[in-house]
């Protein structure tokens, strides 16, 4: 799962300045930067979350004592 | 043939396609609607349905709905022919085709919800339906009025400028989509997406405000 | 093009660092210390790092990709407001807006987020149209394209200003307001029914929410400068969108929250107050 | 073209106001009448004088493209009902089994005769309504001796009809100076594919199918 998800992360981290930059040297129309950002904008901020979240192991507990 | 009316209204057209004398075309404005239809389609197809969960009140016990599989299939049966509907509407060029799918979109609501098994979302189905089938008066109506004022019923022709379409044409395609997807009695269409099975239920609202879009996008450039 | 890339952050960052002002407002006339200014942003981070999983009950694919349509509708929404575009395309993606809510509450199954969705599908009965009205703009402007409305103002002043555009403002202000936290037509995210089709979303989810929630914030109070004020720099932008948020913070701290039909009952007498404005200015003119 | 289409509706504008008006006016009525009603089922009769009203509109226009639009606007207008009526059913929880209400005596001993009668009367007539006699026959004959494995026969026939059809087409394309035989098979075919759709109403009757009839 994180695996995946860090891909995800590197590849849509790439692709959204990669069509940024593209665009601005002329490369591609705008349109398709913005079709590129609108999909893998948010997959990144998704898959950035993912990658950095906590474990899904189980956690301990601070308050066992109680 | 195919020279845009209004540009500033949509935006250039970027493709179409025509089929006989129905041209279908994508001009950005409908293309992000067709996208959108086309994305919530896809999530019909592709999604299980959420188990709901009900709550018994006046005591700690909970329960989940599951939906039967016969229910389900009749359901994303019904959610994919709405989404169909939705997305040959918004792309339409062609104004009784338009209505036409706007009424289709009607009956795919009715039918997403009418295999629910439970007495209110049922009995709102049905006032919903009733409205609905009102709703393809002023919505036909408004068409053939447009047919005998301006003799045709190619958007592409009705847009230019040199065309008039009267107002009370306008003002009947609106009140008729309102009718038809968006039941002007809001309140029984909330309780219509009461009944679980999410991703087709949801498919009711994607469809009527596409279409309710798309009829001010049509208003706006006659 | 670079530029739009950094916009959308300056986007996120802004949106939050504002609904974080926003809050701290709220609390300061309430007599409340209230959070820090960066609390809305911490509260992404925290969301982000926290252990996250899918409900068992919720529609599994619809219960993610939600999140994910949510933000890139915003996306888009942003492009089309600092290229210029439709104003019709943004009204397009305020409804998508409204679509998303929706799915939000649909998608887990829990009673909570139903009652929010069900709830969501009630006030778009009064905010659609009332976004709608907005559209009456054409008949000052002559068009609909954003960068046609800025060059009209550039030409004869803002139509804050003037009369004839000024029901559109408020009808504009009274949508940015039910979109800003707190606000009093916010009955899809009421405490009463615990935070309504946010209330499953946690953890991942929550922070993906949040951040086109920011953009969204973005969009609309700069929309709404854009349409009303004019093209401004950017620096001079963040700052009308800031004192127009805080009339906002005002009205949210004074209100209490309207009851689901009061809150759609009240918008329909703006939506209804509008059009017969129009109207009769359509007859005088 | 164009322009004599513009000509015709604008020659009959004063006409088509005053039609138009006097529609309103029954439109008003139709209104009245199912915002009035409170019973359910008469509401979903009523809705269908607010079709007919429709049409009507529609028809006004008065061209051949208002007839070529009312038969979608008739088929939208169905769907509707149907679709509706089957959610009154389901609401009201009137759905049963179905169960032979017509039963006498000739049904017993006859319909094997007068179902022969019947077909070789079609087949001597021939065509459509040679085939719509038949279809009666065979359908009487279904209605009275249920039918539990029968539906297959009768979708071969359908199916049969299907191919013949497109075989007289082939050779109305290919080969015209054979023109007479592709008559011939088209006519065949359209016999079979009456009496099948006419009989498989005979089916639906009786206790033939598994349920869900």
């Amino acid at each position: 799962m994180t695996g995946k998800t860090k891909a995800l992360m590197v590849l849509s981290g790439l692709i959204c300045p990669a069509s940024a930059i593209l665009a601005a040297a002329g490369a591609i129309d705008a349109i398709v930067m913005v079709a590129a950002l609108v999909i893998f904008f948010p997959l990144f901020v998704i898959s950035t979350f993912l990658t950095w979240k906590a474990s899904d192991h189980e956690g301990d507990y601070p308050f066992i004592g109680y | 043939m195919y020279n845009l009316p209004s540009p500033q209204i949509e935006g250039e057209i970027l493709a179409y396609i025509p089929f006989g004398d129905i041209v279908y075309y994508f001009s950005p404005y409908t293309l992000v609607l067709f996208i959108f239809a086309l994305t919530f389609t896809a999530l019909a197809i592709l999604s299980r349905p959420e188990k709901q969960v009900d709550i018994a009140f006046g005591g700690d016990a909970y329960y989940t709905k599951e939906i039967p599989e016969k229910q389900m299939r009749f359901q994303r049966f019904m959610a994919i022919s709405c989404g169909l509907a939705t997305m040959a509407g918004v792309t339409t060029g062609d104004i009784f085709n338009f209505t036409l799918l706007t009424a289709m979109v009607g009956i795919c609501n009715i039918g997403i919800v009418a295999s629910v098994k439970n007495k209110h979302v049922l009995d709102n189905a049905y006032e919903y339906g009733i409205l609905a089938m009102i709703g393809t008066l002023p919505l036909f109506g408004a068409a053939a009025i447009i047919l005998a004022t301006t003799g045709t019923l190619s958007l592409w022709e009705i847009f230019t400028p040199a065309v008039s379409v009267p107002v009370i044409a306008k003002a009947l395609l609106v009140i008729g989509v309102i009718g038809e997807g968006m039941a002007p009695v809001y309140v029984a269409k909330a309780e219509i997406t009461r009944a679980p099975g999410a991703p087709y239920v949801l498919m009711i609202h994607v469809s009527s405000l596409l279409m309710f879009l798309r009829v001010v996008e049509i208003i706006i450039s006659m | 093009m670079i530029s739009f890339l950094l916009y959308l952050l300056l986007a996120v960052f802004i949106g939050l660092l504002y609904h974080g002002i926003h809050r701290k407002v709220i609390a300061r006339i309430q007599t409340r210390p209230g959070p820090p200014v960066w609390q809305e942003f911490l509260h992404t981070l925290k969301f982000s790092f926290k252990q996250t999983w899918i409900p068992m009950t919720a529609s599994q694919l619809m219960f993610v990709a939600i999140v994910v349509i949510m933000i890139a509708i915003w996306v888009g929404g942003l492009y089309v407001l600092l290229t210029g575009g439709s104003l019709l395309i943004l009204f397009a993606i305020f409804l998508l807006h409204k679509i998303t809510e929706h799915g939000l509450g649909l998608s887990s199954g829990s009673p909570y987020g139903k009652f929010g969705a069900i709830r969501s599908v009630i006030s778009a009965a009064s905010e659609i149209p009332l976004f709608a009205t907005v559209g009456a703009i054409y008949m000052v402007t002559g068009s609909l394209m954003i960068s046609d409305i800025t060059a009209y103002e550039a030409a004869n002043g803002p139509l804050l200003l003037s009369v004839i555009a000024l029901p559109m403002a408020i009808a504009m202000y009274v949508i940015v307001l039910s979109k800003v936290p707190y606000n009093p037509f916010g009955i899809i995210e009421a405490k009463e029914i615990v935070s309504g089709n946010k209330t499953e979303h946690f953890g991942v989810w929550r922070a993906g929410l949040e951040t086109g929630f920011a953009i969204k914030t973005f969009v609309l109070l700069a929309a709404f400068v854009t349409l009303f004020i004019g093209a401004l720099p950017l620096w001079l932008l963040l700052i009308a969108m800031l004192i127009v948020l805080l009339t906002m913070s005002f009205i949210c701290a004074l209100t209490p929250m309207l009851s689901p039909y009061d809150a759609v009952t009240i918008q329909a007498l703006i939506i209804g107050f509008v059009v017969v404005y129009v109207v009769i200015a359509g007859v005088i003119l | 073209m164009m322009m004599l289409f513009d000509m015709i509706v604008y020659d009959l504008s004063a006409e088509y106001e005053a039609a138009l008006i006097i529609t309103l006016l029954c439109i008003i009525i139709s209104f009245w009448a199912v915002m009035r009603e409170r019973e359910d089922l008469h509401r979903l009769i009523l809705t269908e004088l607010v079709e007919i009203m429709c049409l009507v509109i529609i028809a006004l226009v008065a061209t051949d493209l208002a007839e070529a639009l009312i038969l979608p606007g008739l088929v939208v207008g169905i769907a509707e009902f149907l679709a509706l009526s089957e959610l009154y059913i389901e609401k009201e929880g009137l759905r049963k089994a179905p169960e032979n209400v017509l039963h006498i005596e000739v049904m017993d001993s006859a319909p094997g005769i007068i179902a022969v009668i019947f077909v070789i009367y079609g087949i001597i007539l021939s065509g459509f309504t040679g085939g719509a006699v038949a279809g009666l026959g065979l359908l009487f004959y279904f209605m009275c001796r249920g039918s539990s494995e029968k539906r297959e026969i009768i979708e071969t026939v359908s199916g049969y009809a299907w191919a013949c059809w497109v075989v007289a087409f082939i050779v109305f394309m290919a080969v015209p100076q054979y023109w007479f035989f592709g008559v011939i098979i088209a006519g065949a075919g359209i016999f079979a594919k009456v009496v099948a759709k006419m009989s498989l109403i005979g089916t639906m009757n009786g206790d033939g199918g598994e349920g869900d009839v």
